[in-house]
């Protein structure tokens, strides 16, 4: 049955601007990054759900929000219906076991003074799961598992010893240990060799059919969020544009912006001849977001009603959502 | 650079360690030769002007050099490190605290506050240590603050919180081992810095007592001596602490070489 | 790559060394070779002088574009070279020296031997020591022409000079002297540390009574014999009232040059005096053109110029260099033994009267007995620290009244030094030997107050500690830390030395019983205990007092040796050396006096 | 006459460890007007082909076989000072990451001036300035940023101004290294259409270089596949996109997501790329490599001629090799 | 925010600094054994005398009086004004203004220090370029062996091997004073001798003086050069692999201009933090080379205070240093927000 595993209501985070020393004499109001702006989806359990965007647009900062490696300024995080968004202590601890992350640059996710054992198998220890030698033996398993075959060969080695690819294996294996039902992968493939990404790709799918897990998956190559997703949502600054299943969403993009975007992805075809649609401008800061509509400044099709009054999401299709004035 | 830098500072370790065995005559001892007598095949290093043996005095001399600069690096360490650790980690008011009192003493020029320590204290390796320690705890404060600050930022870290460690175990398993090699950076241009730092001292005048051999001490006697020609008193334990000093530098900067990613092209 | 880094490192160091050596090496030789070198190096020397002055030729031309400017500075830079030229000529001396004026030239508050050396030569007293004198009681009329005394010894009467003046022109009357007597004891309350303190003026002198315009007469307190010596000393340098007040002086406020009276009557009026955090930068002395001995060619040089360096090695350097024509207070031992083989300069001899010696804290086990203070002053070894520590220019010291003066006896010679067997059997009485030595600390001055102290003490540890029966532990403090134990009493047994405020055994004798300088020492009072060592104590000061109080030198030499007979069995305070004084020139400088006063007269001096 | 001609080029990394042969024995051309793709993971020596047509290999790297002509003048015997001549004026570059690339003290319009007059020291600096107003205004920035510093940029503008520096000059040949890596997808995009009009207003060559096979597929008319410093196929794109001939081009080919395709089925090629310390023995790609053979381990395959400007390494072709079925579905 | 109020807050910002520096001073000397007045009059005086002594030197309040106190002399502008230096207390020994001994020892300190911060720099910053451009060749190891021993050797050792060397053997350059004994120093204008016998055209003093001051500076230059190659070197070799740099060279600008305009120009802003934090080191040598050189100044001072547990001397000599150094610290970071494009926001 597919259930919702996660949900997120209204959920802004935003970081205050470092001000200097007098700069905070003499002003009261605080200005902010909102990095993410009011965002809500939910994900069904088994489901893989991407956040899709580009730099920049928060979609890394709700994947962190999400499993609660940051504070949300506010909204609502439910996990399996409960609301986990103020939990502290044990209990986000228990919390852990359930929610894992992996992250974009696998030269920096294993800490370098940790062997693959330790490293690997640290969760083990943290949540008091093993006693004495069990803990090689299911890191063994693991290691096997994410490909790392034999795995005796790579227990001892510490992470530069190992290879890009060889690493993001061991930081899936760090996360999937602990079996959790739930994980966020932020851009796992994108600094992996293109030989190799597809490894990965296919690994984190075959989790999903043996351990049940559900994805959050994050990236900036639609491409990619394309082969892997059921769900996509695309963000600009903060806020997402467009929501749907893939296929609805790749065939018949409906905000300007995701249209954009799609055109804009090199085909590796030379003989296709593509439209490409211009867009004018650059992103602008999340600092300073422009009102309203905050694509309008870029946008072809702007009215006056797209700078006044921010378009909330529509529901086009089944389960395709978007966010844009033209829609009605 | 670390090799050599090892090989000088174990050869004057073992130089001292050994300097019982194969002394020649006893350094404090006067009169075993004639005054300031220039080296001979009787004395190879001459003899100083109380007639002690120079020889004799340059393979002890280097106990105090290095009881004070271990001693001074070792009450840094135990202060600087654990205090910048948790500053850093904790942060907030007592980091700010922390680090405003620190930069206040970093500001100092570091040979002042130890003269001005070391002149209340007295004489003595201990005291001279002290107030040694006291000059370089904010370096291994600010090494450790700042490295903890940019690990605490690393995704591995992250990571760490991600699959639920208490801060400790982050702190001591994920934070500090990757800045142990900064810690060891420091420490090793510490003790040349102690080195020379406690040859100064000497050289003011806040050394240890006269009847323990000491190459600062030595070195700054033998000043009065040098208008008279009698260069051994001063080269010899001048060059024995350019070498210790040398040897700790070549460890220290042979090391943050091969640790600074940087630089490796 | 490394090993291009490491092979270069060695390289520089092993040049380095090679170099360094050589270089000192060499230095060693050009020490032996220097006069034939000198050639060179003047030669050399002219040349980079006049490249110098090239060089500031063509900063001249280059500064041409402005032109008035540069013949401003033309005429300014011949016009101060002209000042510069004329300095640097036959008229005047320049003087190195590690010195420095503690605090004030006031007579009534400098008690510091520079302080005191400058006061003498722009201050006039009394009387003073002939230069040159071998006991330093050969006195000579200065601001008075001659005195006479009554038999008792405590009225004395002067008869002043007349004609002499002040430096401001103030004619010079017996008023002065009264005047200068009655401040420098009405300011004894207020300023404890002075010398006139530190003498007993108000001990000493009843009061001064003004008999005539050039006639005054002293009634003091008690018969005391050499009130002469006292009179030349320079706390009775004669003051101008008119710049030396006794009400408004706060010697506690504001700039000590303020507080010393400009206009004195010495040979030489200061008129440079800067001092840089507390230590003189610059001092220079004119001739007085108001002297009152000018007419007998007094002072022989216009004009004094004192250069201050840090240390005694500085200081031998610049002598050497040729920077300095004399170097006075301190060269060290070494560099002036060597400094005499150097035909570039000379070295002038004198007697010494520096002493230092040893304290016990008898107080205290273990030298509250007797039999251990005589055992370990045996023990001493003064010859060894003579020949070694100072090169022999320094003579062991067996009676605390100097050779060359009254009252100098052997003494102490009867406990001989290193005389191991009388060590042995006196601790061994006192339950000591080889297996349960005795132990104690031995206290050195470390910044340098007195010469040689750590090097001094290391020889003294060894010489004790050569008995098998001795362990010493050596510990040290700055001058400052040091008279703070001292007071505290917590040194077992530590080094003090004495400089002579005025030429006579008395100034001397006292030490023994000097409550101020050893409080450690014959109080009867500490603890209410009695003393064992007291009924001597009491002894002593009789001894004393009586020979104050005679011109009888038989007599006063008979009780000086007396006092010192019994130093001998309490071992309290005992004698180590006498220093010798020595100045270096560099030639042509004539009329040296280095005399057992101490006093260097600038005045004398010519080239 | 070919523009650019490199004959059997081959670079060395000398390191304390051992040598890296980063560029071994590359051999091509490039005509007036062309556009070469130079594809390859990381590490593949791209990068250093790049820049050793300009000679900035970086240290410790030096050129040890081979000849670079650029308009018949083989660069690598030039000295240092003709050199610089070449750099900028004949030959442009254009660096991966723009935010890292201008001086940051400088700014913008310095940047251009200081080109100009160092080339052209007859230029007057009026001139030169009107001249770079020209130039950022074909870049489609506005004129009067040009005294702004580099960090006043965003990244897609920086690197407009990257490539204003490149063709300020009018050179021959621009050679981009990763141009867009850095940049989001749109300013990628727009990037590269704008180094493409550029390019064809001005008539130069262009060499792009990127690990992204979908831009050079989709932007260059040859292209050429290196893996461990080894040309393993030099082809034009549709060609390649048609036929694909060396193993590891299958493989690449078939490892990369196309946006434009459902139901894709990518396939990874085992293993990781080699040690470059420590390459295998033979054909650099045969651990790697299905098709493998006894001789693949021993001996490097040479570069054969397969068709018509279609080059590859490996054998399986010519005439010991047996033909592979193209096995790319789709 | 501009550069005026970046100025603003990072002078504002010192003020916590100084006040944490004071406080320290003043607590670690007033929290030492021993009683000064008991020690200046050696149990000589009466209980009397030493109140009234207490008094005078304003020892008989409570601590934190007294560090009140400290505090209001030292900002009293006041006095200030009427001396030309704040109120530092009196001297335990002398009884002399403290403020006016370190301000007259002061100049000879920062003239000392200015030209062997210029020399350092020159040294520091030539070889470095040099090295890091000639990298990994014999030259560039020779030069970092030269850096790396010259951090090893004590300071007065070189001191004292130059004297021996300048000043006995070859008689070249005085080995100690701020001026050759036979002259005049120049009319006190700002205390520095080569400006001041500038500014009063006097070349033969400024020479005199040159002459006088080169052995030290050059100790005390040569001594810091070592950290100053290695900063220099190694900021040069980060800077020369940057991306602009090569950027530059691609583009064929001149060798010349790619070192020093583009490299050197961006090393060279972390390389004046460092030199800024160097100060202390620097002004910590001075002691050690005006002792060497018999150089009267505030280092010197404070070693010959210290044999008088002058406490009021040493605090206040401790915290003119603290000053200065934070003051430098100040100038180098405005210095750089001004040089560095990126803060000018």
């Amino acid at each position: 049955m597919l259930s919702e595993i996660v949900k997120v209501e209204h959920l802004k985070k935003y970081f205050p601007v470092q001000k200097s020393f007098l700069e905070q004499l003499f002003t009261r109001e605080l200005s902010y990054v909102k990095a993410v702006d009011d965002v809500a989806f939910s994900i069904r359990s088994g489901e893989i759900f991407t956040l899709a965007g580009e730099s920049g647009c928060g979609k890394t900062t709700a994947g962190r929000v999400v499993v609660r490696l940051l504070e949300p300024t506010s909204g609502k995080i439910y996990f399996n219906g409960e609301d986990i968004t103020k939990l502290r202590g044990e209990k986000l601890r228990l919390l852990r076991r359930k929610m894992q992350m992996i992250f974009q640059d696998p030269y920096a996710s294993l800490n370098p003074r940790m062997k693959v054992v330790d490293a690997v198998g640290h969760p083990l220890e943290i949540h008091e799961l093993v006693k004495g030698g069990e803990k090689k033996k299911m890191v063994l398993e693991v290691l096997e598992k994410v490909g790392l075959t034999p795995p005796e060969q790579f227990v001892n080695l510490y992470p530069h010893q190992l290879s890009g690819g060889q690493r993001q294996r061991v930081a899936l294996a760090r996360s999937i240990i602990l079996k959790p039902e739930f994980m966020v992968a932020d851009e796992p493939v994108s600094m992996i060799d293109v030989s190799l990404r597809s490894t990965i790709i296919d690994l984190m799918l075959s989790f999903r059919k043996e351990l049940g897990l559900t994805y959050l998956f994050i990236t900036h190559d639609l491409a990619v969020a394309k082969y892997i997703s059921d769900k996509i949502a695309i963000m600009y600054l903060g806020k997402i544009v467009e929501m749907g299943h893939k296929e609805p969403l790749f065939r018949n993009p409906m905000h300007p912006y995701t249209q954009a975007l799609l055109s804009a992805i090199p085909v590796p075809n030379p003989e296709r001849e593509r439209k490409r649609i211009e867009l004018a401008g650059e992103v602008p800061s999340a600092i300073d977001i422009p009102t309203g509509c905050r694509f309008h400044p870029r946008c072809a099709y702007r009215t006056d009603k797209c700078s006044k009054e921010e378009p909330q999401l529509i529901e086009v299709g089944k389960g395709h959502f978007v966010a844009c004035h033209l829609i009605k | 650079m670390v090799i050599l830098g090892t090989i000088i500072v174990s050869a004057l370790v073992i130089m001292t360690a050994i300097a019982p065995w194969i002394a020649p005559h006893d350094p404090a001892k006067t009169r075993v030769g004639p005054i300031r007598e220039p080296p001979s095949p009787q004395f190879p290093m001459g003899t100083t002007h109380l007639g002690q043996d120079m020889l004799s005095r340059i393979l002890y001399g280097g106990s105090i050099m290095l009881q004070v600069s271990a001693l001074s690096v070792l009450v840094c360490f135990l202060i600087g490190v654990p205090l910048g650790l948790f500053s850093s980690y904790v942060g907030g008011v007592f980091d700010r605290a922390c680090s405003l009192v620190i930069d206040a003493v970093y500001a100092f020029p570091g040979l002042v506050i130890a003269i001005a320590i070391s002149a209340m204290l007295g004489r003595g390796v201990v005291n001279m240590a002290l107030s040694i320690a006291v000059v370089y705890i904010p370096s291994y404060f600010r090494v450790v603050r700042s490295q903890v600050l940019s690990i605490k930022e690393l995704t591995y870290v992250e990571a760490a919180r991600g699959i639920g460690a208490k801060w400790y175990t982050i702190l001591f398993r994920y934070v500090f081992p990757n800045v142990i090699p900064s810690i060891v950076v420091v420490t090793t241009i510490n003790f040349a810095d102690a080195v020379l730092t406690a040859a100064g001292l000497t050289f003011i005048g806040l050394g240890v007592e006269i009847h323990i051999p000491d190459w600062g001490r030595d070195l700054t006697s033998g000043w009065a001596y040098l208008s008279s020609g009698a260069w051994w008193i001063i080269t010899f334990p001048g060059v024995m602490i350019i070498l210790l000093a040398l040897g700790f530098t070549l460890i220290g900067e042979g090391l943050s070489e091969l640790l600074n990613p940087k630089l490796q092209r | 790559m490394m090993e291009k880094i490491e092979l270069s490192i060695v390289v520089l160091v092993l040049i380095g060394i090679i170099v360094s050596s050589g270089t000192m090496y060499y230095m060693t030789t050009v020490v032996d070779n220097l006069s034939t070198l000198t050639d060179d190096v003047s030669t050399l020397t002219e040349s980079v002088t006049n490249l110098t002055s090239t060089i500031s030729d063509l900063a001249l031309i280059m500064s041409e574009g402005f032109q008035e400017y540069a013949e401003a500075i033309a005429a300014l830079t011949a016009r101060l070279a002209a000042i510069e030229a004329g300095l640097a000529t036959k008229e005047t001396l320049i003087v190195g020296t590690t010195d420095s004026v503690e605090k004030t030239l006031d007579p009534a508050q400098a008690y510091d031997y520079f302080g005191w050396c400058i006061l003498q030569q722009i201050g006039g007293t009394l009387v003073s020591v002939e230069p040159g004198s071998p006991k330093g009681s050969d006195f000579i009329p200065d601001l008075a022409v001659n005195w006479s005394s009554n038999d008792d010894l405590d009225i004395w009467d002067f008869n002043l000079r007349e004609g002499v003046t002040f430096s401001d022109g103030t004619e010079f009357n017996a008023t002065h002297v009264k005047y200068s007597f009655d401040r420098a004891i009405a300011l004894i309350p207020s300023i404890p540390e002075g010398a006139p303190a530190g003498l007993g003026y108000d001990a000493i002198i009843d009061r001064t009574e003004v008999l005539d315009t050039y006639k005054v007469r002293f009634h003091l307190k008690m018969s005391f014999s050499p009130f002469l010596g006292i009179l030349a000393s320079r706390s009775s340098t004669i003051v101008n009232p008119q710049y030396a007040p006794i009400a408004q002086i706060n010697h506690t406020t504001a700039d000590p040059r303020a507080s010393t009276p400009v206009a004195f009557a010495g040979p030489y009026v200061l008129s440079k005096w800067n001092r840089v955090a507390g230590r003189d930068v610059e001092i220079k002395l004119d001739a007085n053109p108001n002297y009152w001995d000018l007419a007998s060619g007094y002072p022989r040089m216009a004009h004094v110029i004192f250069r201050f360096y840090s240390d005694a090695a500085t200081l031998r350097l610049a002598i050497e260099a040729g920077d300095i024509d004399m170097a006075y207070r301190h060269t060290s031992p070494t560099d002036v033994l060597d400094l005499e083989d150097n035909p570039n300069v000379k070295v002038w001899w004198g007697t010494g009267a520096a002493i230092q010696y040893f304290c016990f804290q008898t107080k205290r086990a273990p030298f509250n007995d007797t039999r251990v203070r005589v055992a370990v002053t045996a023990a001493l070894n003064r010859t060894a620290v003579c020949d070694t520590v100072f090169l022999g220019l320094s003579d062991p010291l067996y009676s605390i009244i100097p050779p060359g003066m009254l009252g100098h006896t052997e003494a102490f010679q009867k406990l001989g030094d290193a005389n191991y067997t009388l060590t042995t059997s006196l601790l061994a009485a006192a339950g000591y030997d080889a297996t349960n030595k005795l132990v104690f600390d031995l206290w050195y001055e470390s910044s340098g107050h007195y010469p040689m102290s750590a090097e001094q003490a290391l020889m003294y540890k060894e010489a004790l500690e050569g008995s098998g029966v001795i362990t010493v532990t050596l510990k040290s403090a700055d001058w400052a830390g040091y008279k703070q134990n001292r007071d505290s009493e917590i040194m077992d047994a530590y080094i003090y030395g004495w400089y002579p405020d005025y030429v006579d055994p008395d100034n001397y004798a006292f030490l023994y019983w000097a409550k101020w300088i050893h409080t450690n020492y014959y109080n009867e009072t500490i603890n209410g205990l009695p003393n064992p060592s007291y009924p001597a104590y009491l002894q002593q000061v009789a001894l004393y007092d009586e020979a104050r109080a005679t011109t009888n030198i038989t007599l006063r030499e008979e009780l000086y040796a007396q006092i010192d007979e019994i130093a001998v069995e309490q071992c309290s305070v005992v004698p180590l050396w006498v220093g010798s004084g020595w100045a270096v020139t560099t030639p042509p400088i004539y009329g040296v006096f280095l005399d057992i006063t101490q006093d260097m007269r600038y005045w004398l001096i010519y080239k | 006459m070919p523009l650019l001609e490199i004959g059997s080029l081959t670079v060395d990394y000398p390191t304390s460890r051992g040598t890296i042969r980063a560029v071994e024995d590359v051999s091509f051309s490039l005509k007036k007007g062309e556009t070469l793709g130079l594809a390859g993971e990381s590490g593949s020596g791209k990068s250093t082909l790049g820049l050793s047509i300009i000679r900035l290999v970086p240290y410790p790297g030096v050129i040890v076989k081979g000849h670079i002509r650029i308009d018949e003048t083989d660069i690598v015997k030039l000295r240092e000072h003709e050199m610089r001549s070449i750099r900028g004026r004949k030959a442009a570059y254009i660096f991966q990451d723009p935010m890292t690339s201008l001086n940051p003290v400088k700014r913008i319009g310095a940047h251009f001036i200081e080109l100009i007059r160092t080339h052209e020291p007859n230029t007057g600096k009026e001139e030169a300035f009107e001249r770079t107003k020209t130039v950022v205004e074909n870049l489609g920035i506005l004129s009067e940023r040009i005294n702004d510093y580099p960090h006043q940029f965003s990244g897609g503008m920086r690197q407009r101004i990257m490539i204003g520096l490149a063709i300020a000059l009018n050179p021959d040949l621009v050679i981009a290294d990763e141009p867009t890596t850095a940049l989001d997808v749109i300013v990628q995009a727009k990037i590269l259409d704008l180094l493409e009009s550029l390019r064809k207003v001005y008539g130069m060559a262009l060499i792009l270089i990127s690990h992204d096979l979908s831009i050079i597929l989709e932007r260059c008319d040859k292209i050429i596949i290196m893996y461990a410093g080894h040309m393993l196929e030099y082809v034009t794109s549709i060609e390649m996109h048609r036929n694909p001939k060396h193993p590891y081009t299958q493989g690449l080919l078939q490892s990369i997501p196309n946006i434009e395709l459902s139901d894709q089925k990518l396939v990874a090629i085992p293993g990781s790329p080699p040690d470059m310390l420590n390459p295998p023995k033979g054909c650099r790609f045969w651990p790697r490599c299905s098709y493998a053979k006894k001789i693949c381990r021993v001996k490097e395959p040479p570069l054969i001629k397969v068709g018509r400007n279609h080059f590859v390494r490996c054998f399986l072709y010519g005439k010991k090799g047996v033909h592979v079925e193209r096995n790319r579905k789709s | 925010m501009g550069l005026r109020s970046y100025i603003i807050t990072r002078i504002l910002l010192t003020i916590p600094t100084l006040l944490l520096l004071l406080s320290m001073v003043f607590l670690i000397m007033r929290v030492l054994p021993g009683d000064p007045v008991a020690l200046h009059f050696e149990k000589k005086a009466t209980p009397e005398q030493m109140e009234s002594m207490r008094r005078a030197l304003g020892l008989d309040t409570p601590l934190w009086t007294q560090y009140i106190e400290y505090l209001g002399g030292l900002v009293d502008i006041g006095y200030i004004l009427e001396h030309g230096y704040p109120n530092l207390g009196k001297s335990m020994q002398t009884f002399e203004e403290v403020g006016g001994q370190i301000f007259s020892a002061f100049p000879a300190t920062l003239e000392l220090a200015f030209y062997s911060m210029i020399i350092a720099s020159v040294i520091g910053i030539l070889l470095g370029v040099i090295s890091s451009k000639s990298y990994n060749s014999i030259l560039d190891h020779l030069i970092r062996g030269v850096g790396t021993v010259t951090y090893a050797v004590p300071i007065f050792f070189l001191g004292i091997v130059f004297q021996l060397i300048f000043g006995v053997y070859l008689r070249w350059l005085p080995t100690g004073l701020r001026i050759n004994p036979a002259v005049d120093p120049p009319a006190t204008i700002t205390g520095l001798y080569t400006i001041d016998s500038l500014l009063q055209g006097n070349l033969f003093k400024f020479f005199e003086s040159l002459k006088a001051l080169l052995l030290p500076s050059l100790t005390l230059g040569i001594i810091l050069s070592g950290i100053f190659i290695r900063m220099t070197r190694t900021n040069m070799l980060e800077t020369l692999r940057l991306d602009f740099v090569t950027a530059a060279k691609a583009r064929g600008l001149k060798e010349s201009t790619v070192t020093y305009g583009y490299a050197l120009r961006n090393a060279f802003l972390p390389i004046l933090t460092m030199m800024g934090l160097q100060f202390a080191i620097l002004l910590g040598g001075a002691i050690l080379t005006e002792t060497t050189f018999s150089w009267p100044g505030l280092g010197r001072y404070i070693v010959d205070r210290i044999n008088f547990r002058d406490y009021t001397a040493i605090q206040g000599a401790v915290v003119v240093f603290g000053l200065f150094v934070t003051l430098v610290s100040l100038v180098v970071d405005i210095l750089y927000a001004y040089l560095d494009p990126r803060i000018r926001l």
